[in-house]
């Protein structure tokens, strides 16, 4: 599962992407946050705040989304464009 | 019977823009285009008294061009369109630079200047774009999001 | 403190206008205008079926500047607008041409949408100016006034 | 007193201005338009409708509205420009 970083989540993580896999039972959104948080300092302190964004393959999603079968999982602050 | 489609030009350039030709674009050659509504931003230079330096937009490639899509789609659905066009720049800006530019033609005024406006306000809550602030001072910082562009949005909910 | 003077230009000509030449006008060399919005209306080629071959249209020297100018003055005095510019056309104008172009500046992007809209509004039912359509058969008629131009008008009243 | 007519009573009227020097019984503008309406078939048939607008020194008014300092008096039909 590819894993994509934006901002200052990819300053914190200090990678733009990187090839997880998580175990069986990281099923959600919201449970693979907390377990990309237990891989690192620099993982825990990206992950501290509660209002990082994830998106599933190009879609917005919220943390109790399902990631099985998802291709790309991006995280990311609140957005800030226009 | 399904409406004829509609122009729709999506772009996401480090490249400036011409508003001149993008109005154009949609209006020239076309006997039923009564209104053009434009949108420019432009990068200021500060904010609350702070001056800024520089701006550098981050965007995430593929999911910016999709989720400017799908707005685009839900406005030509919501507002009799006859065009958008939809450009935003990412890189390096400084003051005075634009940076995003929204064009909506339609027969009338109402649906130009709404379908404006609704495309503004969710590029502005949803487009994954991120802004970073250089000041004459110390490090760059991320920009944080308005709560008011969040609350921008409830006027376009359906009920 | 009264706010200083911001630049409004108003200018009633047969000739065309240059959008992004207005734009500039108004954005140029300032550091704090992060939006423009621009409504340009054009002259279309036919109205509910029945095709228009040119459209001529009478103003009221004098009072058409002076009606314009007092509602810019509201909107700039409703909305922390930083520029405003009007240009109306008059004479004979062709399926296509430009006719109106309305200009307004401001840090944020609410108050360039409403001033321009509200501009608009206004211009439709308040500004003496006056249509008549030439048809490829027939003589010219006057436009009417439309009932939606008054209804507009109700959102912008106090209370 | 100066008058203006603009488009279809412009047309209607045959010309774009003139002075006029109504009675003094004529105050209002409502009372100026009846006067007007008086003077011939032209002004019968540009003053027939009664969605006719006025303004006095350019300024919109309504019917009721006293004319007397006007310098320039306009009659015109409903606005149709923007």
């Amino acid at each position: 599962m590819k894993v994509l970083y934006f901002a200052w989540v990819r300053e914190r993580v200090g990678k733009a992407e990187e090839v997880i896999e998580p175990p069986a039972s990281v099923t959600t959104v919201g449970e693979l946050m907390q377990w990309l948080a237990g891989r690192g300092e620099e993982y825990a302190l990206a992950f501290a705040k509660p209002v990082i964004r994830a998106a599933i393959d190009h879609i917005h999603v919220k943390p109790d989304a399902p990631i099985a079968g998802a291709r790309e999982i991006a995280f990311f602050p609140p957005m800030t464009g226009g | 019977m399904s409406p004829a489609p509609i122009p729709i030009t999506i772009r996401l350039q480090q490249a400036d823009f011409d508003v001149a030709a993008e109005i154009a674009a949609l209006a020239r050659g076309r006997a039923d285009v009564g209104a053009v509504v434009t949108f420019s931003g432009i990068c200021r230079g500060g904010e609350g008294g702070e001056a800024i330096t520089a701006l550098t937009l981050e965007h995430y490639p593929g999911m910016a061009e999709a989720e400017i899509r799908r707005h685009v789609d839900e406005a030509v659905a919501r507002w009799p369109l006859t065009g958008v066009t939809v450009i935003h720049r990412h890189g390096r800006l400084v003051p005075g630079d634009n940076i995003v530019l929204v064009v909506t033609a339609s027969a009338h005024r109402q649906a130009a200047f709404l379908g404006a406006e609704f495309l503004m306000d969710y590029l502005k809550a949803n487009a994954p774009f991120w802004k970073r602030e250089e000041r004459p001072q110390g490090a760059a910082t991320w920009v944080e999001a308005h709560h008011r562009d969040d609350a921008a949005l409830t006027r376009w909910k359906d009920s």
